[in-house]
């Protein structure tokens, strides 16, 4: 029996990964599709977690994540794609329209 | 054999993040992701989730990374592929995830469920997976189901308009 | 004895009518409330007198006026010989003033704002020496002072003029300043403002001190030298006599009213009024003669160069108001208030005459352009000369018999008043030559004016003559009242006061009281003599003495430059204060600045903070993790801690 | 004695709906609109005489009460009385809101519909701030006040209008902040918001101080004392001349009357300790003010700066704690706001004619409108304390109060005395004597509808000046009551001050039940 933890770990270095993605590149394409690994880190905990607990209730919680990660590429590409269409650029440090 | 397995996926999934953050083409980033997503799958597979994992396959490679992979063939990204990838902050970011990266995993180290729920292996196997998911997520999380169907619908029509809209500059 | 109500209020009527009509329906017959009024004072004034003498006196509140815990004042009169006294004075002149003000004032512009003015300020004047207490007193007190501010000002358009009234106003509030706290110390002393019981109770309190920072000071001596700071603004004495000269830009009958009989005199009515406090602090007594007798000395000396004919008689009043001060401070009340009222008179008329001279010369002040005017005015050259004889002191008439009574009380009286005798001879010496240097100077010689104004030159009319003609019955005749026993009189008007007035009895020789009398007579001849060579035998004289004593004369040219050292002690350092250091420094900088700073340092530490939403994705993210990051260690650190 | 209708009540809320009914009216009709104010302000006054004629003057109680449950939850009511402190500053209220509708007749040309809601909206608070009894009531109308205000200075005001409202809001507000942590603390500890129960709340001293300076913040801005009162310059020379005239005649008064109404009773023992302090600061308003405003080039600021030198009088009086500075310092209120807020008139008169506040563009002028420069001279003797005019009464009292409290304080507020004279009089010289300046030989004369207004408050200038006791009678028990309260404290207190259980500082404020 493989222990708990080693999932959360990989969970956890996934979550990281994405999270130094997100933060690291410029392209927004890539940071969207880091942030999608963070999710998919955050979902194998839930999942591990749901598993180990034997509750079900972390699976619904990860079901929950998949529809709204599904929301959020729809919606964040539709913006990509106006505003590609207004400054042909898609690398968010050239993007500063919205600073205060 | 479980641990085998563990041990491949979860050194595929990590070898496999790193390069989906690091490639400099998107569509690369893309096509290491769908990689990704199987062996997670996987993963939900080792850990008796096998409506998970069907999702996994269905909803992340097979919608949102096709989705992806449309937009980046949509914008013609030729141009911005010769330009550097990192912003300029990069170390400091790889800095701060290392850091969180560590702090986590010491923080989870040794940790132990201190709940036991009623769904365990027997359980679930006498009710079959997808029914005692379908069964807590319909009674006990039916609201919350609802308000993620309506949240998919406002995403839909988010998305089209947006899309549509002609920006004035 | 109620009609005594209507002496102050007829006045007052005239004033509300001619402030509410004048304008609109009298114009030019302004005159006629006003003077209506007076003269109904002034019989009634009259029939006071008759009341008091028959042993009518009366202390009499009228309402209560303020109200306040154990603090309560009325509006109330005390009739007694003293006011009698004064009421004769107030009303007899402000009538004269007022009819001779029909012929002085014809065709002003603002003639029925004048006439209201001058009812309002014998209104003020009569509810002051008829008051019954020190809070209507201070009421009178300050509303005098407006009217002579309203009315020095009167030609307000022509800037000396609003200059001197401000002046006025301003100078005499320092006097206020300590008469106030004199009146709230006397309420805080003995509970009361009613003169009665503060007079009655005022012995108790003999002893009493007060400490001061450490300095033992006598509660009597301290309220009467506060309360004496009011009457020194007033009455224009030593160090706060300087509004007095410039008050002469106002009309002159106002100068004759005002700055001459009755506002200024209240200073001594005050002092004689208080005579049961001051008779109890010798300190105070002494305070009272020195600076009356030097100020007699000091302006009489100022008199002697001036050129502006109502200057001179300005400072003439100033020193007159000195020997009433004098007398009051040796003890001899009586004989102050005897001078106060033959110089109401005398110097009246006095005033009276310059301005008829100002009349026919079409404004013009300056005695070394007139001389020579007895031809063309006749009347008002022997109506001058009369009084001016009898404030030099010439035996018989009414300046002699105060005059003389003041000196002798101030000999008899020794110690300071020895002081102040010397004092007071030597500036009824130059008394008599200031003003006979006056007369000569204008009536005699040649006219030394301009062939336009020779033109002009004319006696005034009758409404202007005749108040001088009943005046100067007056500066003759007002002295008999109190002719002292050594000639063979009674001294009548002594003997009247003295239920309100202590009368001191001397322990003097007749030889004595002949000595003084003889002497004060012989100054004043020599005082007339030398004025007589120095501008009528030899006017080369008065140059060559200024030529060989430069800085005295400048000094006395300049006033001893009071105006120009409390201008540079008082005016210009408050008005460095007021624009430089408050204005420009503490209330723009240092409170504004902590004020405005405040939000001028959140409003930079916005900036600073704005700074950091730069619009750049990963850098909100970093901080983002950042704050992870923190949370999860502190997290860590405490379940590791715990 | 009984009236037939809630006086207070009626009061407050006739303006105020009154202004909220305006809203129906349409714009363009501007001389419907101006009536319609002049009629509430008119029905409000009227509707407020029975408090002069029907109020008892033999006793210190509260009357006119009407109390209603509103937030039971947090014992919060609807709780409105008079005592003979609120009584004559509600009256003068009433009669200010007269004033202001009549003055801005022809100056108000722009947005004249929201002015004249603004102004009555500010009246109704300013009544239901004098009127009400329970803490949180009178914090609704205290602030209530502040928009309206805040919105007639940054409207209809002069050239740097918004600096000026920006500044006056801020100043108000952090004052008025500082208070609701205090209301809140004594809700804490007194378990109630109604004041009158407040006022026998013996607190420990320590608390006492602590809200001794909310308080003291609040109230001393509004007033406003030395060294908080830069806005007051500011907020009066851009404000309309109706806003001058309520900032003067009644704004100002509600941190006075703030000190008598709950400082003074609910906390007498910081008070007490505190009082060289306030003494200190109020002579040091009065000699400053009166200095300052010599150096003053602009009629308003000078007229505004002489303000903080007789609220420095007012202050002086009320805290001199004794019947004539207390009494002298309520009557002084009265009077400041008769006589400051008939300057502000005057200013505005000309004003509208000439469009400059500057001393330099007058001159001359009592040539050209003699009825106006004989109001002007009656208003200003008012202002320097001419014995006969209302001046005079309160400083007088006011002086006296001082003079037993702490003679050194008295000795040198009547410094200011001169001062004053030397300022108003130069001030009237430069305007309205010597030669007549070119640019206002044309002046039209003043208009009945001035002449009224500035008639009114002549006719209290003298009233007051030469009968104070019909004001003065309305204070007598409330002041004797409220001199019992503070007299009353001390020994209690003194034990309060040895309670070592006491929890500490700022915790401690806070109260038992373990904080907000």
């Amino acid at each position: 029996m493989i222990p708990l933890h080693w999932y959360l770990w990989l969970g956890s270095v996934v979550f990281c990964i994405g999270m130094a993605g997100f933060l690291m590149r410029r392209n927004i394409i890539i940071m969207f599709l880091s942030i999608e690994l963070m999710l998919n880190g955050v979902n194998i905990n839930l999942v591990a977690l749901s598993h180990y607990m034997q509750d079900l209730r972390g699976q619904v919680l990860t079901l929950m994540v998949i529809a709204v990660a599904a929301a959020e590429a729809a919606v964040g590409l539709a913006i990509v794609i106006a505003l590609f269409r207004n400054r042909p650029t898609v690398h968010v440090d050239e993007i500063t329209e919205m600073k205060g | 054999m479980v641990e085998f397995l563990f041990g491949y996926f979860s050194v595929v999934i990590v070898i496999v993040s790193v390069l989906v953050v690091t490639s400099r083409n998107p569509v690369h980033s893309v096509l290491w992701m769908l990689l990704l997503f199987f062996h997670i799958a996987g993963v939900y597979l080792l850990l008796n989730a096998e409506f998970l994992a069907a999702t996994q396959v269905i909803v992340y490679a097979g919608a949102i990374l096709v989705l992806f992979l449309f937009t980046i063939m949509l914008l013609d990204l030729r141009e911005e592929i010769r330009l550097g990838p990192f912003t300029g902050g990069w170390p400091a970011a790889l800095a701060i995830a290392l850091a969180v990266l560590i702090t986590v995993v010491a923080g989870i180290w040794g940790l132990k469920p201190a709940y036991i729920g009623p769904w365990g292996i027997k359980e679930i196997q006498t009710e079959t997976h997808t029914k005692a998911l379908g069964k807590v997520l319909f009674t006990e999380y039916l609201v919350p189901f609802e308000i993620a169907s309506v949240v998919l619908l406002v995403a839909i029509v988010g998305a089209v308009v947006l899309a549509k809209k002609k920006l004035k500059t | 004895m109620e009609y005594v109500l209507w002496i102050p209020l007829l006045p007052l009527i005239a004033f509300w009518v001619n402030i509410l009509l004048g304008k609109g329906v009298l114009r030019g017959q302004a005159h006629w409330p006003s003077v209506l009024a007076v003269g109904g004072s002034m019989v009634l004034a009259v029939r006071v007198l008759f009341d008091v003498i028959h042993g009518q006196t009366m202390n009499q509140d009228i309402y209560t006026w303020i109200l306040s815990d154990n603090f309560r004042v009325s509006v109330g009169f005390l009739i007694d010989q003293l006011t009698a006294v004064m009421l004769i004075v107030v009303t007899t002149v402000s009538f004269l003033v007022h009819v001779y003000s029909i012929g002085y004032m014809h065709g002003d512009k603002g003639y029925p704002r004048y006439f209201a003015y001058l009812s309002l300020f014998t209104f003020s004047m009569l509810m002051l020496v008829m008051s019954n207490n020190f809070l209507q007193l201070y009421f009178g007190w300050e509303a005098v002072g407006l009217c002579s501010y309203l009315l020095i000002g009167y030609w307000y358009e022509k800037r000396s003029a609003s200059d001197a009234g401000k002046k006025a106003f301003i100078v005499n509030r320092f006097g206020d300043f300590g008469f106030g706290l004199g009146v709230i110390l006397i309420f805080v002393t003995f509970g009361s403002l009613h003169y009665m019981p503060v007079f009655e109770r005022a012995p108790e309190f003999i002893s009493r001190t007060v400490n001061i920072y450490g300095l033992e000071v006598n509660l009597i001596t301290l309220i009467a030298l506060l309360l004496f700071c009011g009457a020194v603004g007033k009455s224009a004495q030593l160090p706060l006599h300087v509004w007095l000269p410039d008050a002469m830009e106002g009309p002159t009958p106002v100068s004759a009213l005002i700055h001459a009989a009755t506002m200024v005199t209240a200073g001594v009515f005050m002092v004689a009024r208080c005579s049961p406090i001051y008779d109890l602090s010798p300190t105070a007594m002494a305070v009272v003669a020195v600076v009356g007798g030097v100020t007699a000395l000091f302006a009489a000396t100022i008199a002697l160069v001036q050129n502006d004919i109502k200057r001179v008689i300005a400072y003439s009043t100033i020193s007159q108001l000195g020997y009433m001060f004098l007398a009051c401070g040796v003890g001899a009340y009586s004989a102050g208030i005897f001078h106060l009222y033959t110089h109401a008179y005398f110097k009246a008329l006095l005033f009276l005459c310059a301005g008829s001279v100002m009349h026919a010369m079409a404004g013009e002040l300056d005695m070394q352009k007139m001389g020579g005017l007895k031809r063309y005015m006749p009347v008002t050259y022997w109506t001058m000369l009369v009084a001016s004889l009898s404030i030099s002191g010439i035996p018989g008439l009414a300046g002699f018999f105060s005059k003389d009574e003041i000196l002798f009380s101030a000999y008899a009286a020794g110690g300071v008043g020895r002081v102040v005798w010397v004092l007071g001879t030597l500036a009824a010496l130059l008394t008599a030559f200031y003003s006979f240097r006056l007369i000569y100077l204008t009536f005699h010689g040649e006219f030394r004016g301009t062939e336009e104004q020779r033109h002009h030159l004319h006696e005034s009319p009758p409404v202007m003559t005749v108040p001088l003609i009943l005046l100067c019955i007056g500066a003759v005749g007002a002295g008999w009242v109190g002719i002292p026993e050594i000639l063979g009189g009674k001294n009548h008007f002594g003997e009247f006061l003295s239920p309100v007035l202590r009368h001191p009895h001397y322990e003097v020789s007749h030889a004595e009281e002949w000595m003084t009398m003889a002497l004060s007579v012989t100054v004043a001849v020599v005082g007339i003599v030398v004025a007589t060579v120095f501008y009528i035998k030899d006017t080369s004289i008065p140059v060559r003495l200024a030529r060989r004593f430069p800085f005295i004369y400048r000094v006395l040219w300049n006033k001893y430059y009071v105006d120009e050292f409390y201008n540079l002690i008082v005016v210009r350092p408050t008005l460095f204060v007021a624009n430089s250091i408050i204005e420009g420094f503490t209330d723009r900088k240092v409170i504004e600045g902590i004020v405005n700073g405040l939000p001028a340092f959140v409003g930079w530490l916005g900036a600073q903070m704005r700074k950091v939403q730069n619009g750049v994705l990963q850098h909100y993210g970093m901080i983002m993790a950042t704050g992870v990051f923190v949370i999860l260690a502190l997290l860590l650190v405490k379940v590791l801690g715990g | 004695m009984e009236v037939g209708y809630p006086v207070l009540s009626v009061i407050i809320f006739v303006p105020i709906v009154g202004g909220a009914l305006m809203t129906l009216i349409p714009r363009y009709m501007e001389g419907l609109l101006k009536v319609v104010a002049l009629v509430i302000t008119l029905a409000t006054f009227v509707l407020s005489l029975p408090l002069f004629t029907h109020f008892d003057k033999s006793t210190h109680m509260m009357q006119f009460v009407e109390r209603k449950e509103w937030i039971s939850q947090f014992g919060i009511q609807y709780y409105v009385g008079v005592d003979g402190i609120s009584v004559l500053l509600i009256l003068l209220s009433a009669i200010t809101g007269i004033l202001c509708v009549l003055i801005s007749w022809n100056a108000i040309r722009e947005k004249v519909k929201e002015f004249y809601i603004a102004i009555l909206l500010i009246e109704g608070a300013m009544i239901g701030v004098f009127a009400s009894l329970d803490f949180f009531l009178f914090y609704i109308f205290w602030e209530a006040m502040l928009i309206p205000m805040y919105l007639i200075i940054g409207v209809w005001g002069g050239p740097r209008r918004v600096y000026a409202a920006i500044k006056f809001f801020l100043y108000t507000l952090i004052g008025s902040v500082l208070m609701l942590v205090g209301i809140i603390v004594l809700y804490k500890k007194a378990g109630t918001f109604n004041v009158l129960q407040m006022h026998d709340l013996h607190l420990p001293y320590r608390v006492q101080m602590w809200l001794f300076w909310a308080f003291l913040a609040a109230f001393a801005v509004k007033v406003p004392m030395w060294p908080v009162h830069t806005w007051l310059p500011d907020a009066h020379t851009e404000a309309p001349t109706a806003g001058s005239v309520i900032l003067a005649a009644i704004l100002i008064k509600m941190g006075a009357y703030g000190f008598l109404r709950f400082m003074l009773p609910i906390l007498p023992d910081a008070t007490k300790d505190m009082i060289p302090l306030l003494m200190g600061l109020s002579v040091v308003a009065i000699i400053y003010g009166a200095v300052v405003c010599l150096a003053q080039t602009d009629l308003k600021r000078l007229i505004a700066y002489s303000s903080v030198s007789h609220m420095g009088f007012v202050t002086l009086g009320i805290f001199a704690l004794n019947q004539q500075g207390l009494e002298g310092g309520i009557l002084q209120m009265i009077n400041h706001g008769i006589v400051t807020g008939a300057l502000f008139l005057c200013v505005g008169i000309v004003y509208e004619r000439t469009h400059s506040r500057q001393i330099a563009d007058y001159g001359g002028l009592a040539s050209v409108m003699p009825v106006y420069a004989g109001f002007f001279m009656l208003f200003t003797l008012a202002s320097i304390g001419l014995p006969g005019l209302n001046g005079f009464i309160g400083e007088f009292l006011i002086l006296l109060g001082a003079f037993k409290a702490k003679t050194l304080a008295a000795v040198l507020a009547a410094t200011g005395i001169i001062i004053g004279a030397a300022y108003m009089l130069w001030l009237y010289q430069r305007v309205f004597f010597n030669e007549v300046n070119e640019k206002i030989r044309n002046l039209e004369p003043m208009e009945f509808k001035e002449a009224i207004t500035l008639l009114i408050l002549a006719i209290f200038v003298l009233w007051i000046g030469v009968y104070p006791n019909t004001f003065l009678s309305f204070m007598h028990p409330s002041v004797s009551h409220l001199l019992e309260q503070i007299q009353r404290a001390t020994p209690e207190a003194a034990v309060a001050v040895n309670m070592t259980t006491e929890p500490q500082g700022i915790i401690g404020l806070l109260g038992s039940s373990g904080g907000l």
